[in-house]
């Protein structure tokens, strides 16, 4: 795996909502080489503070060598990416990690919680073009309220594929949680992708290792540099063994992991 | 005028560095990690990850924090020990032509090794070797005993006056003192109420720490004899100056490397800059040269 | 729910603050600086610039230099002395409902003397107290019996291990100590080849500061039974919860005056709306409650 | 002396050069009360990196309450300065310090040097408002190069008063130091008023001690608070006791100052 590192043109920042923006940069090599899954480490700042690279899941490529970025304030880091305008440059880092695993034949579903759509998406894109005649592919996402979700379904729905949205507060689709709305798709899929906060990855992942149905899972944690040079970005391996999220993930298999009781 | 020739080379003890700047202990990895973002054979020296004897799994997370202009880690020295390290990760410098400094002891294609008496991270040990002149000493003279490669110790910052154990460290033979390793810090979330770090508390590294590693080199450079190698949030060929003025005879570049990986060849270039600029042929003509005047 | 009827107050020996909020000295003037920028009735207790007995002029200049979320001083103790401090400086305090706490011996307005065994920038004196357990005890007892004020005792945190100094001065009477002082740094202009301060190192402050400051605040308040003030680095009330989760029963803000002068205010109020979402009445519930599981 | 701190909407920030620019902030209290000489301090940045305000005379003041800044780009707080957009905000503190003393009668000779340019002209403003009958006034500018000074000559060449502008490159006006410029003009005043490098302040203080003009300068030296809290500000008075620039100055009388030999 090459990563590379591209001092990238914002070609545009838009805000989805009050808080959440999609980031359009220029980065020609890792627009052509990224993979649904991997990451990107971005240099929010100039200064020494905030002082370490922030890192972000790509939600799309453009074919004009282009990566886009789905990204919610939640810190100083994402405020200050908020502000970018067209033209300002930023500094970025890709792509990193090992994304999931394609399964093209099969019947799967893809479930993507709050920021946690996008790598969804990608994947959904890809899974969408390799798509067999015979597999069925299923989309569940979930969000906070419908306002994050209804700006994002468009794209989704250009996919042969079956959408289903939850959101907290019921403002649209399902009242509830995305993994209510799993229960019913479980049985007839091989193969679960999932990415969200962690409580609703663990519950998926729970779900998922009962009924022996493979699933792929992408972490979070804190990341000082994305690149297996710090050490700092460690989880439990189900063997009791630390495992590095940028390095050896950020998707693991779920029965790879040792989810905290 | 443009200075020709401009001369790089700087020595720890018998080793000749082809410049000054190095990468500092577990901010680089194991070397490789960086391969695609920067041409390691440019690197004056690179210095690899802790090694123990046996391997060490680190302590839990969270590991890292960041905070003001740095960042808290408390990694714990996690590494594949020297077995792996020899059989994995050794051959892998074949084809790099930087000098390898580790931790472990002895090995053809190892070029010095800094023994580390100052990690915040790891309980029992390290530590108080750090604070104690006696043990710094002690622990010198026991790794001199079994080795022929330079040894360079890396100080704690952790202490009421570093020129004290920089001093003990000298008698007891090294080639070379490095400084600083982490100030110990601490965080707390205050939503969870808990400390940031598992291990509660860790090492405080990056810009911020910058004024206080100078201001230790400063001290140290001029109280001994031995080459003195500065560390500390050194992230731009300005600050990599500031310890060579101040007295340090080479640098390493540690937390710049997670959000600047391109930091140790951007230093080396504008080192080259500035010794043009300042009309100097050599970068040891600048080592030491802090104008005081009282 | 809204909890009611905050309490806010915190006690320091025998000196009752309306809130555990103060300006730590230096960096607050005498005061009257920010009358126009903040309400000083509003703060726990106003710490004024150290005061010798005879006026001081200071260091000569370049005295303060911005580095990375910090910036170092050698001011030097500049102070216009007691008397004239009497006379025109005291007087303004009478009309402002804040304690009142400074470094000279008693006066009727005065509530309360922080001694700075600390200061980095004073030649003589000052730094050895404050490294040296048994001289920062006798200093501690050869206050406390020339006055009835309550007094806190300001410590270095250059030093290796502050409890010890911390536990010294306890013994020596102290009825409180209060940390971080300054951590001693260097800076060096590159193109002048000159140390940026004209004293050559200078102290280090603000927020590149706080973790090592709220490690050694969490260190000393395990060890002492006195109460224990927060300073270093603290500019937001998230910081300032760090600190009183960490031990502090009270803090101090010092750089953070400098760039945004009613960071006092806003801290107030913030501890005020912590307390509120934490569903805590009393500023005392949350002191020292950090969660430490092992 | 009330100093007022406030958030203070950018109306305008534009390059007149590669590296000099002209921000216009909404501050209606500082515009309202601000006096020539006087400067603010603007906090550059949110973050904590760089931490400290920086000092910038008030270059002009409008009627509906907007500051004018004259500044160079010399390090990253003047970068982030220049980044600024209309719309964003910045916190100011002013005004500060003492600000030239205004003598409406007998003839004056205003110098100002890269950007000590600025508090000439709002200097200039004010004094050719008062201007008596009798009064000459003069204004001598000097700058790196024309780029630099044309650009501000329109607004100065408003005013009832000669202009001589000398430029280090010759490229406008005399090739030199407006020093030279100076000498000329200095047996016909009474008074001087000057803002630029030290080393032309210093230059023209000696020349005016020698003849006996009174000559106020305006100085510059690192500040940590501009309110006369941290006693950064130090320099040597003529007298050997330290004075503080941001709170007895900036403005000194060239004969309360220790110029170095
Ligand atoms: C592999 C990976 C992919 C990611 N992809 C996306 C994405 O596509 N879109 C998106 O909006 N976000 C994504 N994130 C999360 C994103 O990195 C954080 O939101 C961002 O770093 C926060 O920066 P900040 O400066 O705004 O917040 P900070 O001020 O640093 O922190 C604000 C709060 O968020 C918490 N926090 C910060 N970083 C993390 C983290 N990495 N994990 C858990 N908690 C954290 C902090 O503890 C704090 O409570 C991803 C994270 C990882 C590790
Ligand atoms: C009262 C006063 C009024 C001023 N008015 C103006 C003005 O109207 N327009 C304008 O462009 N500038 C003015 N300045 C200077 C301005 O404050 C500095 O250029 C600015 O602070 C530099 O910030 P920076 O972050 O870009 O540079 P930094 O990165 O902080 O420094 C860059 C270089 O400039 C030097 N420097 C920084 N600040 C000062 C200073 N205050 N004095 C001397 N050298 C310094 C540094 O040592 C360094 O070499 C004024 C300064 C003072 C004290
Ligand atoms: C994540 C991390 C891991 C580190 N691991 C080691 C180590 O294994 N051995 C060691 O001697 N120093 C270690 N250090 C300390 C650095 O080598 C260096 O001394 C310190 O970070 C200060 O330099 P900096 O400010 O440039 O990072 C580590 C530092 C960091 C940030
Ligand atoms: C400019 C300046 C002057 C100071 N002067 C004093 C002093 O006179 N006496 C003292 O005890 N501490 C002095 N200090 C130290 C502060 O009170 C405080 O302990 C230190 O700055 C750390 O807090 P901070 O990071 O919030 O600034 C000074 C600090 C600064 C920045
Ligand atoms: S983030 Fe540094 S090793 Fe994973
Ligand atoms: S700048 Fe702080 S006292 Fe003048």
């Amino acid at each position: 795996m090459t990563e590379f590192q591209e001092n990238s043109k914002v070609i545009d920042c838009r805000s989805l909502t009050r808080d959440v923006y999609i980031l359009t940069l220029s980065s020609p090599q890792i627009a052509q080489t990224a993979l649904p899954g991997q990451f990107v480490m971005i240099r929010v700042s100039d200064m020494d503070d905030p002082l370490l690279r922030r890192p972000f899941s790509i939600y799309d490529v453009s074919t004009s060598g282009e990566i886009l970025i789905l990204f919610k304030i939640v810190g100083r880091g994402t405020r200050l990416l908020s502000t970018l305008d067209p033209g300002d440059s930023v500094n970025v880092i890709g792509p990193l990690g090992n994304g999931y695993t394609l399964h093209p034949s099969g019947n799967a579903c893809l479930v993507g919680g709050g920021m946690g759509i996008a790598p969804i998406y990608f994947l959904a894109k890809k899974m969408n073009m390799a798509k067999r005649e015979k597999s069925n592919f299923h989309v569940i996402l979930g969000a906070r309220s419908g306002d994050e979700l209804v700006p994002l379904l468009d794209a989704f729905n250009k996919f042969d594929m079956q959408i289903d949205c939850a959101t907290d507060d019921g403002s649209f689709g399902h009242h509830g949680f995305v993994t209510q709305l799993l229960d019913p798709v479980l049985p007839n899929v091989s193969q679960v992708y999932v990415c969200g906060p962690t409580a609703m990855m663990q519950i998926v992942a729970e779900k998922c290792l009962e009924q022996n149905v493979c699933c792929e899972t992408s972490l979070e944690t804190h990341m000082a540099c994305g690149l297996g040079a710090c050490l700092g970005c460690t989880v439990s391996g189900a063997d009791g063994q630390y495992v590095h999220v940028c390095k050896h993930g950020p998707v693991f298999k779920a029965d790879e992991i040792k989810w905290e009781k | 005028m443009i200075v020709k020739d401009l001369d790089l080379n700087v020595k720890i003890g018998s080793l000749l560095l082809k410049n000054p700047v190095m990468t500092a202990s577990g901010t680089f990895g194991y070397g490789e990690e960086f391969e695609n973002l920067i041409d390691l054979n440019r690197i004056g020296a690179i210095i690899v990850k802790g090694i123990s004897y046996e391997p060490r799994p680190g302590n839990p997370p969270p590991r890292v924090v960041e905070t003001s202009s740095g960042m808290l880690n408390a990694i714990g020295l996690e590494n594949v020990g020297v077995e792996r390290f020899i059989s994995e990760k050794l051959p892998y410098f074949d084809h790099v032509d930087s000098r390898l400094i580790v931790n472990i002891l002895g090995d053809s294609r190892v070029d010095g090794i800094e023994v580390n008496i100052s990690c915040p991270n790891v309980k029992k040990g390290g530590v108080a070797f750090g604070t104690i002149p006696a043990m710094a000493a002690a622990v010198t003279r026991a790794v001199k005993a079994e080795t022929d490669q330079p040894v360079i110790v890396k100080l704690s910052p952790n202490v009421t006056d570093i020129t004290e154990i920089a001093c003990a460290v000298e008698d007891g033979g090294a080639d070379s003192v490095s400084l600083i390793n982490t100030l110990i810090g601490m965080a707390i979330d205050i939503k969870s109420k808990q400390p940031k770090l598992a291990n509660i508390i860790g090492g405080l590294s990056g810009p911020a720490i910058k004024p206080v590693a100078l201001r230790m080199v400063h001290q140290v450079s001029q109280r001994v004899k031995i080459p003195v190698i500065g560390i500390g949030g050194i992230a731009t060929y300005e600050d990599a100056v500031e310890f060579l003025l101040a007295g340090a005879s080479a640098i390493q570049v540690g937390t710049a490397n997670f959000y600047q990986p391109k930091a140790v060849e951007y230093i080396i270039d504008g080192i080259s800059r500035y010794l043009q600029e300042e009309k100097v042929q050599a970068v040891n003509d600048i080592i030491g040269k802090v104008q005081i005047n009282r």
